[in-house]
C-alpha cells in the first residue's frame, strides 16, 4: 500500500487537521465526537444543513461546509458511516430555532446512524428532517436490494438547499426542495481500478488490466457487472443510457451535466468523459445548462468516473448560480 | 449449570474483544468480497472499545454490562452492523436491568428481544444474507429442551450459528451492500453472519471454560 | 494501460473539447493551433498573460484562462512542449497595446520554443516580454543542469500576474513580479508510482512497493533519488528541509504554503500532507498567511505531492485575495 | 558520387520518416529512463509530417526541401527537440536556396552551420550528453579525405554516429531533462543522440541505395 499517511488509524483524524489549518476562517473541527462546521455557525435565521458519511469520498462532505452550502459534515473512519452522537453533536452545534436538514445517502449504515441521531435530537426538542439520496441507476430500487444507492446527487442537492437556506426559506420547503433534487436526477459510475481502504492495506478487488468495473457505487465495492475495457466513448454511452432511460427526461429539458471523478482519474481524462457526455445529451434533445466537472466524490484513489444528470427548473438553476464559499466549491464570494 | 452470572457476561464481552482482534482481518476479506472491506476494522474498533467502559462501572448487572456495550457499539462503530448489534444489546438490556444472573429462559428472552431489534431496524427477512440468518437459527436452538443445562443449549446454538453462516454462501444478497451486487454476491459468505456466529462461539466458549 | 480516453493521438484534443463544452462563457478554444483563450480577450488596456506547456499537467493551464489570471494557454502533446506556432497565434489573440508576458516553465523544450515564438511577435511588432520559472530545489541549478525547473510556483505567479494585469499595471511591472514572484519561491516533490503516458502505454518507470521516487517534476519522470517509502510526515520533513534551507526564510516570514497533488492522490491524504507542512513552517517561525490545498500542476495519473513556499509580501497577499475567475481557481466572481 | 542531388535529399526525408515511424518505440524507451519517454513519439510526429509537405512544392530546391522540413519540425515537434532539429535544418537552408545539388563539400558546410545552430539555442558541448555529442563527431569523419567519394564519406559518418551514440552511455547528463537525474543519467543512451545517428544512418543508406 501506498499512500502519503501516517498510520490507517489515524488517516481521517490527521486529514482533519490539516483542513482545519488550511482554512481557519471557513471551518471549525470538533473532535470525539468529529465534525466539521461553519466557523461562523450557528447562522441566524436560516435552516442548518447537515450531512455526514464514511471518509475516502473527499472533498465531500467537510469541503462542501461554509456558506451557501452545508452548515456541518460528519465524517466517520474510511467507508464507514459516521455514528449518531457526530451527527447529534454537529447538528446541535449549527442548529437554530429553524431546525436542521439531514441529507443522507442511502447506504443501510448511514440511513440507521442517522435515524438514530434524529431520534436524539428530537429528544432534545431540535426540529431534524431528513432526506434520502437515492440517484444511483444501476442499482434495481426493489425489495430485492437495499434500495439505489445515493452517489453524485448527493453534491448537487447540498449545493442547492444550501442556497435555498441561505436564503432563509423555511425547513420544509428546503426539505422539499432536497427530495426535488433527488427525484429529478440519476447517476451511474464505473471504475477503472479498485482502491486501498488503508486499514485493509490491498486493494478491494482485482481488475485485470482490461476489464472495468460497471455500476460502481463509492465505497471501492466491485459493481453490478465486470466488462470488457472500451474506449472512453463507448463507456459513457454505457452509463447514459440508464440515466438516461430512467428518468423521463424529454426533448428540450434544461439539464445539469455532473461529470465525477472518482479520485484518481486526471481532469483530462474527465473532460473527455464530458464532451462525450454533452454531446449524447445534445443528441437526445437536452439541453446542458448548467454543469460540474471533476472529482467531488470520491473512493479513495479509484480511476473511474460516474456521470449524473439533473433535470433543472428556473428555482434550481438560480439556486445552482448563488453564491457558495467551501473549500471545494468557491463562487461569488 | 442453570444460569449465568454477571462475570459470565463480562468475561464473554472480553473474549469478544479478543475475538474480534483476531478476526479483523477475516471478516474484512469476507465484506472486501461483497461489501466494502470494512466490516473486522468496525467490530475491532467497537468490540476492543467495551472492556475499557466496563472497568469503571459501578453497576455491574446485566442490564447494565449490556446497555454500555450498546452504546460503546453505537457510538464507536458506524456502519450498518454498529447500530443492529446495538440496538441488540440496548433491547436486551431492557429485559436485564438490574439482574445479576440469567436463567436459559431469561437468556433466550434477552436474544429475542433484541433480535426483534435488529429486524425492526435493518427490515431483513431470513435469506436475506445478513447476521439475521444466523441469530434467527441459534435463538432456535438455544430455546431450552427438556433436561437442558446451559452449556448443551449454548452448544447446540453455537453449532447452528456456525452453520448458518455458512449457508449464506448460495444466498443472494437483498439487505445491505451486498445486495448492489445482485446475483454476484452469491457465492460468498455473509460477513455479518460470521460475525454473529462468532459471537455465539465467544459466548459458549466462555461459558463451558467456566464450568 | 487503462485510461478514459479513446485513443492517444486524440486525447489532447478531446480533452480540450470537452473544456470548450463546459465552459462556454469563460473560454474559447482554437485548434490547430491549439490554445485556449478567454473568451472576452483581448481585454482592452490590460497586458496579456500567456503560458504554456506540455498537456498532462491538467488543470495547468488551460484551468487557469480567465479573469483575473491567464489570458491564454497553449496545450502541447503530452508531456511535450507546445511549439512556437501556438504560442505566436495565441499571444497575437489576446495582446493589446500593453503587450504580452510570456510565463515559461524552465524546460530546455519549453524556454526554446517560447523563445522562438518571442521573436516572430518582435518580427509582428508585438510587445511580449518572458519570465521564467525556475523554482525546484531538487535539481542543483549549476552549469551540470538545464537549472531548476519550473514547477509550484508557476500557478503561483500566474494568479499573482493575472491579478496584477487585470489591475492594469504594464508589462514591465507585471514582468518584474513575476520575477520576484519566482525568486521568492522554493519547490520539491516526490512521486509514490509513476505514471503512463497514453502514446508510451505503460508506466514510464517501475517502483516497487516500499519504495518511492524523490526530487520528481511533472513529467512523469524519475527523481533525483530513489528512497524507501517512509510516513507521511517524515516525507514532509523531506520535501521541507531542502525548500526552507534554499530560501532565506527568516523568523517572522509571512509565506503562502501550496500543498499540490500530481494527479493520482486522494485529498485526503494532500491535508494530511498539509498539516505537516503547516506545523513544520511554524515551528520554524514563519506564518503562513495564506495556502493552496489541492491537484493544481498534475502528472497524469501520478501519485504524489510536491510543496511550494512562497514569501509573501503585502502586495502579493493583496494579489492573491484578488478575484479569479477560471475553470479550476475561482473566487470573488 | 561526387555530390548530391535534391532527388537524395527528397529521398532522405522520406526514409527518415519511415525510420522514426520504425524506431519510435525505441527511442521512447531511452527517453522514458532518462527523460519523459516522448522522443520517438516526438520524432515520428514530426518527421511523418515532412513528405506529405514536400509533395506540393513548386522549388525543389535542397534549400527549399530544408527549409519545408525545418518549418514542419518547428510546427510539429515541440519538446526540446522540434526546435533543435528545426534550427538545423533552417540553418543548413541557408547554405542551400537554390541549389539543386551539393558537394560534399558543401554537405559539410551546410552540416557545419546547422550544428551551429543547434548549439546556439541549445548551448550543449561535448560530453554534455546531447544529440551534439554525435552530430560533433559525426561531422568531424564526414569532412572529405583525400580521394574521398560522398559515400565513402558517408558510410564513415554514420559508423562515427553510431559509435559516438553508445559512447553517450557512461556518459552524466549536464543539458536537457536528463540532467535534472545528476549521477542517475549515467549508463542510459542519450535518446536525441540515437535519433541523430538513426538520422546520420538513413542519409548513408539513401546515398548506398542510389549509387
Ligand atoms: N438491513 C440489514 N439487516 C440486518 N443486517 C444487515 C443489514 N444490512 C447489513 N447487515 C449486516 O451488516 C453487515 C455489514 O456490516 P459492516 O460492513 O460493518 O457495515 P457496512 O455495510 O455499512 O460497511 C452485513 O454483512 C450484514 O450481515
Ligand atoms: N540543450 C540541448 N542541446 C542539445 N540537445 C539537447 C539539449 N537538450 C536536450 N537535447 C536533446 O534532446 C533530446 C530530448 O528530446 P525530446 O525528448 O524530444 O524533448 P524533451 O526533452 O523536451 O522531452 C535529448 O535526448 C538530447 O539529445
Ligand atoms: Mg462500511
Ligand atoms: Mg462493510
Ligand atoms: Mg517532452
Ligand atoms: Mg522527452
Amino acid at each position: 500500500m501506498k499512500k502519503l499517511i501516517n498510520s490507517p488509524e489515524n488517516a481521517v483524524n490527521e486529514a482533519l487537521k490539516g483542513m482545519e489549518a488550511a482554512f481557519p476562517d471557513l471551518i471549525k473541527v470538533n473532535y470525539n465526537p468529529n465534525y466539521v462546521m461553519r466557523a461562523d455557525a450557528p447562522v441566524k435565521d436560516k435552516v442548518a444543513l447537515v450531512s455526514g458519511g464514511g471518509s475516502g469520498h473527499e472533498p465531500m462532505h467537510g469541503g462542501f461546509v461554509g456558506k451557501g452550502m452545508l452548515d456541518a459534515a460528519c465524517p466517520g473512519a474510511i467507508f464507514t458511516s459516521p455514528t449518531p452522537d457526530q451527527m447529534h453533536a454537529a447538528t446541535k452545534a449549527v442548529a437554530g430555532e429553524k431546525g436542521a436538514l439531514h441529507i443522507v445517502k442511502n447506504y443501510t449504515g448511514d440511513v440507521m446512524n442517522f435515524e438514530l441521531a434524529a431520534e436524539m435530537l428530537r429528544g432534545d426538542g431540535i426540529p431534524v428532517e431528513s432526506v434520502i439520496i437515492d440517484d444511483d441507476v444501476a442499482v434495481q430500487d426493489s425489495t430485492w436490494t437495499a434500495g439505489r444507492r445515493g452517489v453524485g446527487t448527493t453534491v448537487l442537492a447540498e449545493k442547492l438547499c444550501g442556497a435555498a437556506a441561505e436564503d432563509g426559506r423555511p425547513l420544509a420547503a428546503v426539505r422539499d426542495l432536497c427530495k426535488r433534487v433527488n427525484s429529478q436526477a440519476r447517476s451511474m459510475g464505473m471504475a477503472l481500478t479498485s482502491c486501498t481502504v488503508p486499514q485493509v492495506g490491498k486493494p478491494t478487488f482485482d481488475l485485470p488490466e482490461d476489464e472495468m468495473e460497471v455500476g460502481v457505487g463509492i465505497h471501492g465495492e466491485p459493481g453490478r457487472k465486470r466488462a470488457k475495457l472500451l474506449p472512453a466513448d463507448e463507456i459513457v454511452e454505457l452509463l447514459m443510457e440508464p440515466v438516461l432511460k430512467d428518468l423521463p427526461f424529454k426533448q428540450g429539458d434544461e439539464v445539469l451535466l455532473f461529470v465525477n471523478g472518482l479520485g484518481g482519474t486526471p481532469l483530462l481524462e474527465l473532460f473527455i468523459v464530458y464532451r462525450k457526455a454533452a454531446e449524447i445529451a445534445k443528441r437526445v434533445g437536452l439541453k446542458v445548462k448548467r454543469n460540474l466537472v471533476g472529482s467531488y466524490m470520491t473512493s479513495l484513489e479509484m480511476a473511474g468516473t460516474s456521470i449524473t444528470l439533473l433535470k433543472l427548473d428556473e428555482e434550481m438553476t438560480t439556486l445552482w448560480d448563488a453564491p457558495v464559499y467551501t473549500a471545494a466549491l468557491q463562487r461569488g464570494i | 449449570m442453570k444460569s449465568i452470572s454477571s462475570a459470565h457476561v463480562e468475561a464473554w464481552l472480553r473474549l469478544c474483544a479478543k475475538v474480534f482482534s483476531e478476526h479483523k482481518d477475516d471478516l474484512t476479506d469476507l465484506d472486501a468480497k461483497i461489501g466494502d472491506a470494512d466490516h473486522g476494522v468496525n467490530m475491532d474498533r467497537g468490540f476492543s472499545a467495551i472492556p475499557p467502559k466496563l472497568e469503571p462501572l459501578a453497576d455491574k448487572s446485566i442490564g447494565s454490562l449490556f446497555r454500555t456495550s450498546a452504546l460503546t457499539l453505537i457510538s464507536q462503530v458506524g456502519g450498518a452492523s454498529g447500530p443492529l448489534y446495538g440496538t441488540f444489546f440496548l433491547q436486551a438490556a431492557r429485559l436485564a436491568d438490574g439482574k445479576t444472573e440469567l436463567t436459559l429462559e431469561e437468556l433466550c428472552e434477552c436474544f429475542d428481544i433484541g433480535l426483534t431489534g435488529i429486524v425492526n431496524l435493518g427490515k431483513a427477512s431470513l435469506g436475506d444474507k445478513t447476521m439475521v440468518d444466523v441469530l434467527g437459527p441459534a435463538l432456535a436452538a438455544l430455546r431450552p429442551q427438556s433436561g437442558d443445562s446451559i452449556e448443551t443449549a449454548l452448544e447446540r446454538a453455537a453449532s447452528a450459528a456456525r452453520e448458518a453462516a455458512e449457508a449464506t454462501i448460495p444466498m443472494t444478497a437483498r439487505k445491505g451492500r451486498a445486495s448492489y451486487l445482485g446475483e454476484r454476491s452469491t457465492g460468498h459468505k455473509d460477513p455479518g453472519s460470521e460475525s454473529s456466529a462468532l459471537l455465539l462461539e465467544a459466548l459458549t466458549e466462555t461459558i463451558k471454560d467456566s464450568a
